[in-house]
């Protein structure tokens, strides 16, 4: 039976498939590809790191449309306008969405899953928020819409990132 | 931008990279012809296209500028001109490169693309344009496959 | 079809390096000026967005990610061209003679300074089979390539050294003129001899230094423009671009890239005697060869022609011909993809009758020329006009 | 402004592609040369009559080369022509045709080559290695997150705003890796999965389950594109770019509610309006939405406007989007069955919905006859979407 029969366009496709084992058996060059940065963080995140080590989250208010914006930025992407104040947010807020990860980030498997998702923060508009784990707390209990807070870590661990934050748990009532 | 960072020790940098462990780069269908006469045959193969009277060093599959498929390979010898050359004297962090290092254009017969490569046991002031060259190869038993199986070309006695 | 115009330009200026700002406050900025040059409002007024970037140039496997905010595209059609500046106003120009789009923006820039492995990541733009292990062995700059595409050049045209070093004197001069370029010098053939091989026959002095920087676009469809803004409206008669075969080895010593991609430009903007019909010219300099033979490519200069003209003084202000007096990438600095933009904005200025102490009396005609550099063989053409 | 009256119209004449694969030895300069030669052939083309040649590839970090589309340029039939590349993450796979579509639409050139590649296999030891850098270095790496998560955050809050099941998610999986038997260059067809199958398949990032997930490939896909002023010189039965939108929504993911793709209904919108198309579930025929994920094709209906939120599920579960069914969605098999070398899903999207129309796909061939259809393609951090729609006159 010919292909055309059997099969639309297209017709003979090309391609020629390799196991893992063929790897080695053919002509290769195997190399690494040397990439590294020092990204500048900005006018905005530079004070957010900052802001971090201090054990605050701080927002940028957009005076045209009152969104205070975490993290924050020099401008409002909705109105192109400068933003203008600097305003603290409690760092409280609800589970906007979350996963139970059973990967890590090289895609091997885990068994304890890693509990991530985004946070929108209490005092930014809804949805507003960054990424983070969740901690203290089963999956099975993990839920859209959970009040959840900040746990840091010490002080003198703190360096100016995101992972300042240990991880967000339930609120404690 | 209206506000601005004004004290320098305030500026934040953050250091990060686009790495991943390494990378696997197959030598493709033409590839594998090229390096298996390279390594095994000590030979330097190119792929002939008859409609464009042009042969491809090292061999593509294509022709590229006509597109027709290419399945004439043939051992273009070892023996060659330079196109073009140049000394090179830094490496890659700005240091010195002692000795320099010569990289030329050769070409290996008439209607054949040039092969990019290095020059060897030449001094680079006696260099020039035209320079018949032949390909030095690594003694058969350290050859891997790959385009440093030659090591380099000397001038040609 | 429809005739396309430049609305607005806003630049920043460029430096060897921009601490202060990540590369979205870097093009915010950039953008707001070229916003209020062109009197409209992104968020209302723009129909696409076009950004020009690389990967591996910015650090984030998918730029295009980053791309919308700081332009105020976001919620809006935006895309990347992962080419020069000039790649980038063609697919604008396309678009707005397609119809799909009346207005659109155009933004390049470089971050290039937050790029710690700049040598290792050009060789990472080298086939890796068969050229990057023959640099990669000793850790050999990738500027080599430069080195060999001069030689091919000067063997091919007769073309001498003293002749390119005369090139790289002039643009830096020409740069103290702009207030824009970090690079400008008054250094003469002495120094650049001084500065040394870096890879023969091609010398320190002669290869542009590195810049960040930021350039942006508006663009608009002629009808509209003309209700929009009293300005005088700089028309982009014509853009072509054009590529040889990637492989090293394939370069070609008369840039054929930039002829072919002359042949589209010209043809579409009537340009028939580029050397009496053009004003002002800005070609591509990151080597300084480079300048003498791209003005060759663009039939500006016969073959081997262009070297006498550098030497006699005919390639600057009060020559024949009025080329790079932005500086060029020699005075402005590597702009990376933005280099293309640089070019063309030098010519608008020019054209609009406000490039200050480098102004040329009643420039009409300006061209400008890009090449995305070390290893390969694109370049891009574009010819702007006043039609006033 | 009357945009018929400007543009040239522009048709698809040509298709092919290479087969997808985890893994293929063709450099991906080979690749593309395999696909953009099929796709000449195919519209009775040689490279010559090429007036301009358009790229589209992913990320560089996947084959680890810088300025990958220059690297492929000769692959591509790009030595001594215009070439243009254009990347949209994700989005590339549909977005190159658009930018093709302008190269012609805008009567600078009359007959160009699209081609896209893309070859996942060379970054090691996984393709994770190259998404890991899509994310923003300060807020989101030190993370260490995996590309799996923001589809696995963005489907729980598709699924709890729109209260769809994940039952009627996995049916999505089971029919396009069974439409994938079809096609003679899939890498993941199964005339006999279940959904049971799917449910019971090992948990990745949950709800996201190992058969809701296309696979990492290596493929080359290319399409013909031709003015209308030659247009039938070429065939007798071009296919019809009549509308083509794109968009794409702010970088701060993690400030937008998920559940609903604004940017596919702004890109949607944007085709349909150029089309002429009012309303766009009586007028369209059938569909290749993005089906990187399963629960993504039940988005991207709902972002097309050819459903209510929530309501694509339910179509699934009624049977109305199988091959045979009243509103066929993924003919070809998708990305899930076919496979997903990102931009080079081009093959299976425009390539699928051009073999559908001009009535040459065999046994995938879609029962109803159809006329009009839409191609989509997303990217990006969620956030980018390419729109096609494509007639037969």
């Amino acid at each position: 039976m010919s292909k055309a029969k059997e099969f639309g366009p297209p017709l003979n496709p090309r391609g020629r498939r390799l196991d893992a084992e063929d790897l080695e058996k053919i002509p290769h060059i195997r190399a690494k590809a040397p990439a590294k940065y020092a990204w500048a963080a900005g006018t905005a995140i530079s004070r957010f790191l900052e802001e971090l080590k201090n054990g605050r989250i701080i927002g940028r208010k957009c005076a045209r449309c009152h969104r205070v914006l975490v993290p924050p930025r020099m401008f409002c992407e909705r109105c192109f306008q400068p933003t203008t104040e600097w305003v603290y947010l409690p760092g409280t807020g609800v589970v906007e969405t979350f996963s139970v990860s059973y990967i890590d980030t090289n895609a091997n498997r885990i068994k304890e899953p890693i509990l991530v998702g985004t946070v929108a923060f209490d005092g930014a508009p809804p949805h507003c928020g960054i990424m983070h784990y969740f901690g203290e707390v089963s999956p099975e209990e993990l839920r859209i819409g959970m009040p959840v807070e900040p746990v840091w870590k010490p002080k003198e661990e703190r360096v100016g990132s995101v992972l300042d934050i240990k991880y967000f748990r339930p609120r404690k009532k | 931008m209206i506000e601005r960072i004004e004290k320098a020790t305030d500026i934040r940098h953050w250091l990060g990279d686009m790495e991943a462990d390494h990378y696997y780069y197959s030598a493709g269908i033409a590839g594998e012809k090229f390096f298996v006469a390279l390594r095994d045959d000590g030979k330097i193969l190119g792929a002939h296209c008859a409609a464009c009277h042009r042969t491809y060093v090292p061999p593509r599959i294509y022709c590229e500028l006509c597109f027709a498929e290419l399945t004439e390979y043939k051992d273009v010898g070892k023996r060659g001109c330079v196109v073009a050359f140049t000394v090179a004297h830094y490496n890659k962090s700005g240091e010195r490169l002692d000795p320099p290092e010569i990289f030329a254009l050769i070409s290996l017969g008439p209607d054949t693309t040039p092969l990019l490569h290095k020059l060897g046991e030449v001094e680079p002031g006696r260099v020039c344009v035209g320079l018949e060259v032949e390909a030095v190869l690594k003694p058969k038993k350290d050859r891997e496959g790959k385009i440093t199986d030659i090591l380099y070309f000397k001038p040609a006695h | 079809m429809r005739d396309v115009v430049v609305l607005g330009i806003g630049s920043t200026a460029f430096t060897s390096q921009t601490p202060e700002v990540n590369w979205k406050e870097l093009i915010y900025d950039a953008a707001v000026k070229a916003y209020t040059d062109a009197q409209i409002d992104p968020r209302r007024d723009v129909d696409s967005f076009v950004t020009c970037a690389e990967d591996f140039w910015e650090g984030f496997s998918i730029f295009d990610e980053f791309t919308p905010d700081q332009l105020g595209a976001a919620l809006r059609p935006m895309m990347t061209v992962t080419g020069d500046g000039l790649h980038g106003l063609a697919n604008a120009y396309m678009q707005i003679k397609s119809g799909i789009a009346n207005i659109v923006v155009v933004e390049a820039h470089s971050k290039i300074s937050e790029l710690l492995t700049y040598e290792h990541v050009t060789e990472l733009a080298f086939d890796p089979i068969y050229e990057r292990p023959l640099s990669a062995e000793r850790d050999v700059h990738p500027y080599y390539v430069a080195g060999l595409e001069m030689n091919l050049y000067l063997h091919a045209t007769g073309t001498t050294e003293e002749q390119c070093a005369f090139v790289a004197v002039h643009n830096r001069r020409q740069a103290l003129m702009n207030p824009l370029a970090p690079y400008g010098a008054r250094i003469g053939l002495q120094e650049i001899f001084n500065s040394g091989y870096a890879f023969t026959p091609l010398k320190r002095w002669e290869i542009a230094s590195r810049a960040d920087g930021c350039i942006v676009f508006v663009l608009a469809a002629a009808e509209i423009a003309r209700r929009l803004t009293k300005k005088p409206l700089v028309y982009i008669e014509g853009i072509g671009w054009s590529s040889e075969s990637p492989w090293i080895a394939a370069r070609s010593a008369d840039a054929g890239y930039v002829r072919r991609a002359a042949q589209i430009a010209y043809r579409h903007a009537g340009i028939t005697d580029p050397r009496r019909q053009i004003d002002v010219i800005e070609v591509e300099d990151r080597f300084a060869f480079k300048e003498l033979q791209h003005l060759e490519a663009l039939g500006l200069a016969r073959p081997g022609e262009a070297g006498w003209l550098a030497q006699s003084g005919a390639l600057g202000r009060d020559g024949e011909l009025k080329v790079n007096l932005s500086g060029g990438s020699l005075g402005c600095g590597d702009l990376i993809e933005a280099s293309g933009l640089q070019r063309a904005l030098e010519i608008v200025l020019q054209l609009r009758g406000e490039a200050g102490a480098r102004q040329v009396p009643n420039a009409r005609v300006g061209v400008a020329q890009s090449w995305r550099g070390v290893p390969h063989g694109t370049g891009a053409v574009a010819v702007f006009a006043r039609r006033d | 402004m009357n945009l018929n009256k400007i543009r040239k119209d522009v048709a698809v004449v040509g298709a092919g592609m290479t087969i997808f694969a985890r893994r293929l030895q063709e450099t991906g300069k080979e690749m593309s040369w395999e696909a953009a030669k099929m796709a000449l052939d195919e519209a009775g083309l040689t490279l010559k009559d090429i007036d301009a040649v358009i790229v589209g590839s992913a990320p560089d970090a996947f084959d680890g080369v810088h300025k990958k589309g220059e690297w492929l340029l000769d692959g591509a039939g790009g030595t001594n022509k215009p070439y243009m590349r254009v990347f949209t993450g994700g989005g590339t796979a549909v977005f190159a045709p658009i930018a093709g579509w302008w190269h012609v639409a805008s009567g600078m050139f009359q007959r160009v080559l699209v081609v896209c590649e893309e070859k996942m296999s060379s970054v090691q030891p996984h393709a994770q290695s190259a998404f890991a850098h899509i994310w923003d270095p300060i807020l989101d790496r030190p993370l260490k997150p995996n590309l799996v998560w923001i589809f696995a955050m963005e489907m729980q809050r598709y699924m709890y705003k729109y209260n769809v099941r994940y039952e009627d998610i996995a049916l999505v999986a089971v029919k396009n890796k069974r439409n994938a038997v079809g096609h003679p260059c899939a890498q993941l067809a199964d005339p006999n999965i279940t959904l049971e199958d799917v449910i019971n398949s090992e948990p990745m990032a949950l709800p996201v389950r190992r058969l809701d997930i296309s696979p990492p490939s290596d493929g080359a896909s290319a399409i013909v594109l031709v003015s209308e002023d030659v247009a039938y010189e070429h065939t007798d039965t071009p296919v019809w770019i009549d509308g083509v939108g794109w968009c794409i929504d702010t970088t701060m993911w993690t400030n937008r509610d998920l559940a609903f793709p604004k940017f596919v209904a702004k890109a949607a919108k944007m085709a349909y309006e150029m089309a002429g198309i009012k309303n766009p579930r009586k007028e369209i025929d059938f569909a290749e939405p993005y089906d990187p994920f399963d629960y993504k094709e039940l988005q991207h209906l709902e972002g097309l406007l050819l459903a209510e939120p929530g309501e694509a599920a339910i179509m699934t579960r009624e049977g109305k989007t199988q091959r045979d069914g009243e509103f066929p969605v993924c003919p070809s098999g998708g990305l899930l069955g076919v496979g997903n070398p990102i931009a080079a899903t081009l093959g299976i999207k425009i390539g699928e919905v051009y073999w559908q129309l001009a009535r040459k796909a065999g046994p995938r061939q879609v029962k109803k006859d159809v006329r009009t259809g839409v191609a989509q393609a997303w990217g990006d951090l969620m956030q980018f979407s390419s729109v096609v729609v494509m007639r037969r006159r």
